[in-house]
């Protein structure tokens, strides 16, 4: 076992586990923006580390495998945020488990 | 090619649930959501089908322009299904 | 020509990706690619990148460097965080959204900052309304929560700062 | 419910009839007819490594031309019909970070559909996802930008110019050798590099330019149809 | 039944179980819009049934290159490539028409488009 | 790579997918199951890239490129939406 093949096995089982913790995540959390942590940050870290791995066994495709995390990196905090906005802003989508919202306070004042 | 075969079978079921799910779910936000899924899995099948421009054609198509085509088509009827 | 050099560095990171899409080095391949990113940095006025110039200035690209060992750090910590979380069979969870201020001007470094938030340890960023930052905690932390959420705030705003000013 | 229970057994006696119509459920042995055909000769017909953009272009390029025309038909009427629906409400401005999103990534969106559309008789890809994905740059533009994009104008002479470019292609292999769309007006190349297998690239590029432009003028004049003016 | 021909058929049974979803939800479903999304499905399952009919399994995909010996019929994909493309062109229109024929009756449900009856 | 990791990296990955895909069937609200889409999507990609590895054809990448890029797009059209943003 080389230090190549050891670090590909690791980083590619270690990304499949993150990205399944990140599934089951997203399955057992009770309201939307906690299935937002662990639907954005584990499926990006679990990206990183799979695509890294397959980089180890592939070192020829390593620029393509960096520009899908690059890609992942920018764009998917940016599509949480959208949607959490979206959650936070309509009445009947809002979870009703928060212990202090600010946000609810700001706006109520500026209407 | 045996986890190629079990890989398909499984997408396909999903796909097929999440099929029928888009049609008898209550909210048309909902179906739509869903419909991106099965958009989704029908461009891992033709990947597994050895067909990756199809694949990538679908992927370009259906994640992003025909749900944004539904999307818009619901905001104009407006009101509750 | 005062957007020159933010059209330049773009059209340098888009070549880079040009290059690492077609994973080749042939001339062809090459030329193509200078003539099209060329094109599309010019027509977007170098939006992509900004000026990148000013990180070649040590000071600034040990900044830099500095924000992505950090950010990559609190990542896995978020992710460890995550993992401990999901498998335990009560899900410990107290949320809220805490407001926070933001002193950085730029766009740039309002997205960057909110993008990291999102992915660190235990917050989501859920709205920035001008200078003010809603962050969303998945466990409240002990004591003064908006003082500890400015806290964190601030550790990523600071070292911004040092790139951006 | 009636029409639930109808439905269901016209379809399950649908399915019925077209399960037993399989003779055998055996694996063919191998390909036949025009397909092995287009295996065999493909690469030293067209030089293209890609062959199912060989088939789509060259092949089959006047069935192609045809489509793009039902295409355009298609995005044609959308547009008429749009402006017959009424103005809505106005939509809810996007946030900060949406807008900055929107504003810095379709430069490398752009890129990577024109690196679709030009690689596409060496790697996946081709005319039609190419376009959609340049369009899908334009999309992002429109969701996230808080106004609304108005270059119709230009739209519409890249459609129209596009398809000029397509048919005057066409007759240029008509000229040369008398048959229209023939690939080898242009030097074969050797097959795998950027410059080969004739005419493809330019007309993936044609194809790329028609369907991205008409997907657009689609988004365009939803987004006018919606917007307050 | 071996696993190749599992992988064969099983791939030909989801496709046409796609368009009969879909065929039902057209039969069956009210919002204008939902008979819509039932049409995309079926749309779907057309394009999956075509490229499947080109299929082999064990062979590779039809670019050629030094390491590939055997390729899948490259005419199918062909076809299906550009009708998916003017599948969601045809989506729009059908998107469209049934916003204009909703605002017209007022309500999304085709049962009340009375002038779309003859 | 040995025969048993890929099935592990299989199970794992599909795992993942299906819990997420129950959660896309079963709901809740709407923005629930866009949360879903959005992790299903993602790992799906990381599917299309062992796929490609599997084959041993850089080109097949190109699929999960596409995908991560425009799923983004998908995703975000829909929060757009719930936002009041596609009127």
């Amino acid at each position: 076992m080389s230090f190549t093949s050891i670090m590909a096995h690791g980083l590619t089982g270690l990304g499949a586990l993150v990205l399944f913790a990140s599934g089951l995540g997203v399955f057992r959390m009770p309201d939307v923006f906690n299935k937002m942590h662990a639907g954005t940050k584990a499926t990006t870290l679990g990206s990183i580390l799979f695509l890294t791995g397959i980089g180890f066994f592939e070192p020829s495709w390593i620029p393509k495998l960096l520009l899908i995390v690059l890609f992942i990196v920018l764009t998917n905090p940016v599509s949480s945020h959208a949607l959490a906005r979206a959650a936070h802003n309509e009445p009947s989508e809002k979870p009703d488990n928060l212990i202090i919202d600010d946000l609810e306070n700001s706006k109520g004042g500026e209407r | 090619m045996t986890l190629l075969a079990a890989a398909s079978i499984a997408t396909g079921v999903m796909m097929l649930v999440a099929a029928v799910a888009a049609l008898v779910v209550k909210k048309l936000i909902s179906a739509i959501i869903i419909v991106g899924f099965v958009s989704l899995s029908a461009s891992i099948l033709f990947l597994l089908m050895d067909a990756p421009d199809v694949a990538i054609t679908e992927a370009s198509i259906g994640a992003a322009i025909s749900t944004v085509i539904f999307l818009w088509g619901k905001g104009k009827i407006g009101g509750e299904e | 020509m005062r957007k020159a050099p933010a059209v330049v560095s773009t059209s340098v990171v888009l070549l880079g990706i040009w290059l690492s899409l077609t994973l080749s080095t042939d001339i062809q391949e090459i030329s193509i690619g200078v003539v099209v990113s060329l094109i599309i940095s010019i027509s977007t006025h170098g939006a992509l990148t900004g000026n990148l110039f000013t990180l070649l200035r040590p000071k600034k690209f040990l900044a830099a460097a500095e924000y992505v060992l950090f950010f990559l750090g609190q990542m896995v910590k978020a992710n460890i965080d995550v993992f401990f979380r999901i498998f335990r069979p009560v899900i410990p969870i107290r949320p809220g959204i805490v407001k926070a201020k933001l002193r950085l001007k730029s766009e740039r470094a309002k997205a960057i900052v909110a993008n990291s938030i999102t992915l660190t340890p235990g917050t989501i960023t859920i709205d920035i309304i001008d200078d003010e930052i809603f962050v969303h905690w998945v466990f409240l932390p002990g004591g003064d929560v908006h003082e500890q959420t400015q806290s964190m705030v601030d550790s990523f705003a600071v070292r911004l700062e040092k790139i951006f000013e | 419910m009636i029409r639930t229970i109808v439905g269901l057994i016209i379809v399950l006696a649908l399915s019925v009839v077209v399960i037993s119509s399989v003779p055998d459920y055996s694996l063919p042995s191998g390909l036949q007819g025009v397909g092995q055909d287009y295996t065999e000769r493909g690469v030293n017909d067209t030089g293209s490594v890609n062959l199912v953009t060989a088939v789509v272009v060259a092949y089959r390029g006047l069935d192609t031309l045809g489509e793009v025309v039902v295409l355009f038909s298609a995005s044609t009427a959308v547009v008429l019909v749009l402006t017959l629906v009424p103005m809505g409400a106005n939509p809810t401005p996007s946030s900060s970070i949406v807008a900055f999103t929107s504003g810095v990534l379709p430069g490398s969106i752009v890129l990577f559909g024109i690196y679709i559309i030009t690689h596409g008789h060496l790697s996946p890809g081709g005319g039609f996802p190419g376009g959609a994905v340049v369009a899908s740059a334009f999309l992002l533009v429109m969701l996230g930008s808080n106004k609304i994009p108005g270059k119709s104008k230009l739209l519409a002479s890249i459609e129209s110019l596009a398809g000029v470019t397509f048919g005057l292609l066409g007759f240029w292999g008509m000229m040369m050798f008398g048959q229209f769309l023939n690939n080898m007006v242009l030097p074969a190349g050797s097959p795998g590099k950027l410059f080969s297998a004739g005419i493809i690239p330019l007309i993936s590029l044609v194809i790329g330019a028609k369907v991205a432009s008409e997907l657009s003028g689609v988004f365009s004049s939803y987004r006018k149809a919606g917007g307050d003016e | 039944m071996n696993a190749q021909s599992l992988f064969y058929w099983s791939l030909a049974v989801t496709a046409l179980g796609l368009v009969l979803i879909g065929l039902w939800g057209v039969l069956t479903r009210k919002n204008i819009l939902r008979i819509a999304l039932a049409f995309t499905l079926a749309d779907t399952g057309v394009n999956l049934i075509l490229v499947w009919s080109g299929f082999l399994p064990g062979r590779s995909a039809p670019i050629v290159d030094s390491s590939v010996s055997s390729m899948v019929d490259p005419l199918p994909q062909a076809l299906v490539l550009t009708s998916i493309v003017i599948g969601v062109a045809v989506a729009a229109l059908f998107v469209v028409v049934g916003v204009l024929a909703a605002r017209k009756s007022g309500s999304a449900d085709v049962r009340r488009m009375k002038e779309l009856k003859w | 790579m040995s025969n048993t990791f890929l099935i592990i990296l299989f199970a794992l990955i599909g795992g993942g997918l299906f819990l997420s895909f129950l959660r896309l069937i079963i709901g809740g609200k709407a923005t629930d199951r866009a949360v879903a889409l959005d992790t299903t999507t993602l790992i799906t990609t990381g599917f299309l890239v062992l796929v490609a590895f599997l084959q041993g054809r850089a080109m097949l990448l190109d699929v999960a490129l596409v995908y991560s890029v425009l799923s983004f797009l998908g995703v975000l059209a829909i929060a757009r939406y719930l936002d009041g943003g596609l009127k």
